[in-house]
C-alpha cells in the first residue's frame, strides 16, 4: 500500500490544484479543517470552490485571502456571534459566485455520485427563489404518478478534505461526534484529505462507537494535526474558541483587517507557532473538553 | 401575575406547542427553540424525542442549554441513541411522527412565505444572510404544519410579500390556491409566535391573523409594527400569561446562563450577556451540562 | 408512554391485519423474525403479501400456509441448501403473484417513503427483462441530461416484523450483526413489531455498537422471545441450524409434506413447545456461538 | 504438474483476476467466490478489502472459509471495519476503487446476457430459480467490466440469446449497438471463467469468445457443451495452471472445509460433503474460523 502519512504541506501540494472544488467537512464551528484550510493559502491556491453543508470559518477565510471564486453552501455563519464577514463582504460586491444550496440539494449531489445517477428528485424547492437562481435545477413531472417534483444535479468534489479525532495510516478515519455529511463528501469526492488529532491501530478503529466512517480506500493522505481544528472543535478533545472566534469577526470588519489577521494568524511558519500566536497553553487548556 | 421577560415569554409559549409525541429537531444557534423543546421534555411532553442537528442524532435524555458545550450535551457517546444515517434526509417531516421544527424567518409576509437568504436583491445583496440551510427544502412538508417564531416582531420582519426579497421557504404562495395545485403536500404555515402576540392564518384566505395578543400588547400595536394588513381571529384574544413553574424551570434549570436571550438582545447588553456565557462555560468544572 | 411489551399472540393480533404487506427484516438464513412467521400462520392470516431484501424460510412457510397471496424478494432461496420449496411450487403453479424485485427497487423503493417522493431514480434495469414483468417500473429520461433511467415506485409496508438480539421497553432496537435494510423497514413501515432475545435498559442500547438502529419512535410492539430466530441465526447468540433447515426442505418436497411440517412445528402450544420440538437442549448447543 | 481439482481450478483463476486495489464484494451462498478473494488477499493482493453483503461491512482481514459461523467471520464486532450505510446502494460499482464481484448465471448466451430468475416462461415457470438480487441493478454499471463464472460448462447454462428464458443480468444486449447506445454506462461483461475454458468477449462483435483452454481441454469440447458458436481469440493458447502454492494455500489454509466444492459437486457426493462440512463445523472447539 503507498505510504499516505504525510506533512500538511505536501498533502495541500500533491492534492489541491487551482480551480478545484473543495468539500470542507465538519458544520459551522465544529470539527472543521483549519489547519489545512491556512495550508491552503500559504499556498496561495487559486479559483477554487468551496462546498460544504454548513461553511464557517474555513470558506471564510479562504474568501478574505483571495483563494476562492465561487461558493456552494446551504448556510454560511458565526452562529451567535454574527454573519460570516469576508462572505458577506464578498458577496455583497459582487466578487464571488454564489451556487445557492440547501441542505437537501448538497446531500442529493453528493448521494447522485455514488449512485451513478445524473440527477436526483426531491420534493420541496417548489415555489422558492431557489429555482430562479440555479438553472441546474429544474422542476419536472413524475414519469410515474405526474406530481411535480425538483431534479437536483450531481455534485462533483475534487479534493474533500476532513478533519477528524483518529486516524490510522491506511486512510480510515473515526468520528466521535456528528458525522455530518463528511462521509459522503470522502466517498464521492476524486482525492480525499484527513488532517486528524491522533494516528491510531487499525484495531482502534474498529473498536471505536462509529467505526471507520471515512474508509480508507477513497483516502489519499493522512496528516496528523493535533489541535487541526482550532478556533472550531473537535470532540471528543476540545471545544471551539469563543474568543478566537470573536477576534476574528473583529479582525474582519475591513478586508485590510483580514489581511491583518492573516499575516498573524496564517502566515506561520509551522502550526506549532500558529497555536503560540492564539495564546498557547493558556488557550489550549481553556477550550479542553 | 408572574413576573416574566420577553425571552421567558416566547421560550415558554414555543413550549407549549410541543406534545408528547413530537420529534424536536433542534438546529444550531437557536437557543430559544433548544430552551422551548427542552423546557417542554422537563414538564408536559416526557417523551418527546430531541432530533439534534448537532449530533445526528436522536437523544432521550434533556440536559442544560448549553452555548460551548454542545457537542457534549447532543454528541456525546454516552447520550446519543441513535446515529440517523443521512444527514437532513432523515430530518424529512414525517407523517407517522409528528416531526416538528421552529424556523425563525429574517423576512415574513402576510402568506407566511419567509425569507432567510439576503436583504436587497439577490445578485447584489445589501446583506447577504447565511442562508436558508433545509427550510426551502421542508417548508412545504410538514405534514403538522410549519411552527415558526420572530424575537422582534417590526415592519423590518413583517413585509407585503411584493417586499420579500427572496422566497427561500414556502407558506401559502399566493394564498389563492390549495397547496396541493403548487405540488406542495405541508399544511402550510401553523402559527407564528412573536414577542407581541400568537398568529395565524386564517383557514380560507390563507393569510396571517392575530390569534390572540400578549398581555399588556394590544391589538393596534400588533398590527402597526407589521408591514401588511393582518386579519383578526373572530375568538381573538389575550395569550395564556407564563405559569410561575414554567418560568421556573426555565429559568432555574432549563437555562441559567440565559443563553436564549442572546435571540432577543442587541449591541452592547447583548455583547456582555455573550462574554458572561462563555467565561462562565469556560470555567466550568463540572464538563459536562447537567441533565435534567 | 404506552406499554409496548406484550406477548407474540397479542403483537400480531394487534397489529397484522388481513391483506397487510409485510416487511420481515435479515437476510434469508440469518436474523429471520421466524417464531412471528409461525404466530402469523398460527393465527391464520391470510391474503398477505411479503417483502424482503433477501426471503427465505418466513416466506416460503408463509406460501406453504396458505396466507400469502404475493411475494417481493430480490432473491429467496435456502443458500447452498437448495430452493425455496413452497416458493418454487406455488410460483410454478401461479398460485402467488410475484413482484419481480431487485436490490435496488426495494432499497429504493424504500427510501422514496421517508422522502416523500413518488418514485426514484435508478441507472439499472435498463435492457433487463425486469422492466417488462413490472409495469410500474418505467423508463424515462433525465429531466437535466436526458439520459435514460428506470423510475422505481415507493413500497410502502403495512407491518415491519424484526427480529433482533437487544432491545429496550421504549422500543429501540439494537442489531449486533448486519443490519441489511431492517432499519429502513422499521422506519417507513405503518406499523412496527420487534421481537428480540433479550430486553435491555435504555443505557444498554446506547452503549452497544450501533445504537438504537430501529428507532423507538416507530416500535409498536417490543416481545421478548429468545431463539425467536431459530432456525435461522441471530448473531452474536447463534447460528443456523443446517439440519432443521434440511429437515425442512425434505418436509417441502409435497405440498402436503408441509402441512406434516406445519402440524409438528407450527401448531404448537408455545414458543418453549417449539424448542422442545426441534430438539431442545441439544439442539439449543449445537447453534450457539 | 501439480495435482488439482475442478474447484481449485476455478478458484485459482477467479483469485488472479483480483488486483490489490480492488474492493471484493462477497454474496452469500458462494464459497467459490469467497474463496477465490481469500485466497487472492493472502498471496498477491494484500491490500484488497472485503465488502461483505453478510456483515454491510467492509474487512480488512482473511479468515478462513466457513459455511455455519459466517456471521463471525464477517459481521463480528472485533472484525469489521466500516458499518455501510446503506444496503446495495453502497455496493454500487465505483470508478475510482475498482469494485469487483463475481456473478454465476443460470443461463448466459453469447453476448453475455444472463438469466437467474427462472427456468420456462417468467409467466408460468418449469423452474423458478431464486431471483437475480442485484444483478439487474449492476450488471450493466461496472467500469471495470462485469466478472461471470460457471463452474459447470453446459449446453443448459450456455444458451443462444433466443433461448435465454430471462434477461435478469446485461450483457452487449444484442451486440450490434455501443453500451451507450442503451444507456448503459460500464464495459459489459469481462470474462467467464468457467471449467473448460476461460472465455471473453470479441472487442468488435461483442460475442463470446474462447481465449484460453484449460489444461487437457480442448477447443472442440469447449465448443460441444455450449450452445452457440464461440469466437476464437487470434492468440488462443492453454489456460496457465495452477501452481503448487496457490493449490496449497486454498486447500491448506484458505478453505480446508472444501466448502467451495459444493459449488461444483451433485448429487450423493454433495450431500455427503454438506453433511461433513457440517459437522465439522459444529464440532469445532475454537469457535471462530481462524485468522489467515
Amino acid at each position: 500500500m503507498k505510504d499516505k502519512i504525510m506533512s500538511l504541506k505536501e498533502a495541500i501540494e500533491l492534492y489541491v490544484e487551482d480551480g478545484d472544488l473543495i468539500g470542507i467537512g465538519g458544520l459551522s464551528f465544529w470539527r472543521k479543517a483549519t489547519a489545512a484550510t491556512r495550508e491552503i493559502i500559504r499556498q496561495k491556491k487559486k479559483n477554487l470552490g468551496v462546498v460544504s453543508f454548513v461553511g464557517g470559518i474555513c470558506a471564510d477565510m479562504l474568501i478574505g485571502a483571495g483563494c476562492l471564486d465561487r461558493i456552494r453552501t446551504s448556510f454560511i455563519g458565526m452562529e451567535l456571534f454574527g454573519l460570516a464577514p469576508n462572505h458577506r463582504r464578498a458577496v455583497g460586491a459582487g466578487q464571488i459566485k454564489v451556487f445557492e444550496e440547501t441542505e437537501a440539494t448538497i446531500a442529493l449531489g453528493l448521494k447522485a455520485i455514488y449512485l451513478k445517477l445524473p440527477f436526483l428528485p426531491l420534493r420541496g424547492l417548489l415555489e422558492t427563489d431557489i429555482l430562479k437562481v440555479r438553472d441546474d435545477i429544474k422542476e419536472f413531472n413524475c414519469p410515474l404518478t405526474g406530481d411535480k417534483l425538483v431534479a437536483c444535479p450531481p455534485i462533483q468534489v475534487d479534493v474533500a478534505i476532513i478533519h477528524v479525532p483518529y486516524a490510522d495510516e491506511k486512510g480510515n478515519g473515526n468520528i466521535q461526534g456528528p458525522v455530518w455529511l463528511d462521509d459522503d463528501l470522502a466517498k464521492t469526492a476524486k482525492k480525499t484529505i484527513v488532517t486528524c488529532e491522533k494516528i491510531v491501530e487499525t484495531e482502534d478503529i474498529i473498536h471505536f462507537q462509529g467505526k471507520g466512517q471515512i474508509p480508507m480506500q477513497k483516502v489519499d493522505a493522512v496528516v496528523k494535526v493535533p489541535f487541526g481544528a482550532h478556533p472550531t472543535s473537535c470532540f471528543p478533545f476540545y471545544t471551539y474558541d469563543a474568543d478566537h472566534m470573536m477576534k476574528y469577526i473583529q479582525y474582519c470588519q475591513t478586508a485590510d483587517g483580514f489581511k491583518e489577521y492573516e499575516k498573524e494568524y496564517i502566515a506561520v511558519a509551522s502550526h506549532e507557532e500558529y497555536l503560540e500566536k492564539i495564546g498557547g497553553i493558556k488557550e489550549i487548556l481553556k477550550i479542553m473538553t | 401575575m408572574v413576573d416574566y421577560t420577553t425571552d421567558e415569554l416566547l421560550t415558554i409559549l414555543m413550549a407549549r406547542q410541543v406534545t408528547n409525541k413530537d420529534v424536536m429537531i433542534v438546529g444550531v444557534a437557536t437557543p430559544i427553540v433548544w430552551s422551548a423543546f427542552t423546557l417542554a421534555k422537563v414538564t408536559h411532553a416526557p417523551d418527546a424525542i430531541f432530533h439534534y442537528l448537532m449530533g445526528n442524532t436522536f437523544v432521550w435524555e434533556a440536559r442544560q442549554v448549553s452555548l460551548l458545550w454542545l457537542e457534549l450535551g447532543a454528541a456525546s457517546r454516552c447520550h446519543r441513541l441513535h446515529n440517523t444515517g443521512e444527514c437532513t434526509l432523515e430530518l424529512l417531516p414525517h407523517d407517522i411522527l409528528t416531526t416538528i421544527e421552529f424556523f425563525r424567518p429574517a423576512q415574513i409576509d402576510q402568506f407566511g412565505n419567509t425569507n432567510n437568504t439576503v436583504i436587497g436583491d439577490w445578485h447584489k445583496p445589501k446583506v447577504r444572510l447565511p442562508g436558508a440551510a433545509g427550510i426551502p427544502d421542508f417548508s412545504g412538508l410538514y405534514s403538522a404544519g410549519q411552527h415558526l417564531y420572530v424575537p422582534r416582531h417590526d415592519k423590518r420582519t413583517f413585509v407585503p410579500a411584493e417586499k420579500l426579497f427572496f422566497r427561500s421557504g414556502v407558506g401559502f404562495v399566493d394564498g389563492t390556491r390549495p397547496l396541493t395545485d403548487y405540488g406542495l403536500i405541508g399544511r402550510g404555515p401553523k402559527f407564528v409566535i412573536t414577542n407581541l402576540a400568537y398568529l395565524d392564518f386564517d383557514p380560507k384566505e390563507h393569510r396571517m391573523r392575530i390569534k390572540t395578543v400578549h398581555p399588556g400588547v394590544t391589538v393596534e400595536k400588533v398590527q402597526e409594527n407589521t408591514g401588511f394588513e393582518l386579519l383578526k381571529a373572530p375568538d381573538l384574544k389575550e395569550t395564556k400569561p407564563p405559569t410561575e413553574t414554567e418560568v421556573r424551570i426555565l429559568r432555574e434549570k432549563v437555562d441559567p446562563l440565559g443563553i436564549r436571550k442572546l435571540e432577543v438582545l442587541t449591541g452592547k447588553e447583548r455583547a456582555e450577556l455573550l462574554e458572561e456565557i462563555i467565561r462562565k462555560e469556560y470555567s466550568r468544572v463540572d464538563r459536562m451540562p447537567p441533565r435534567l
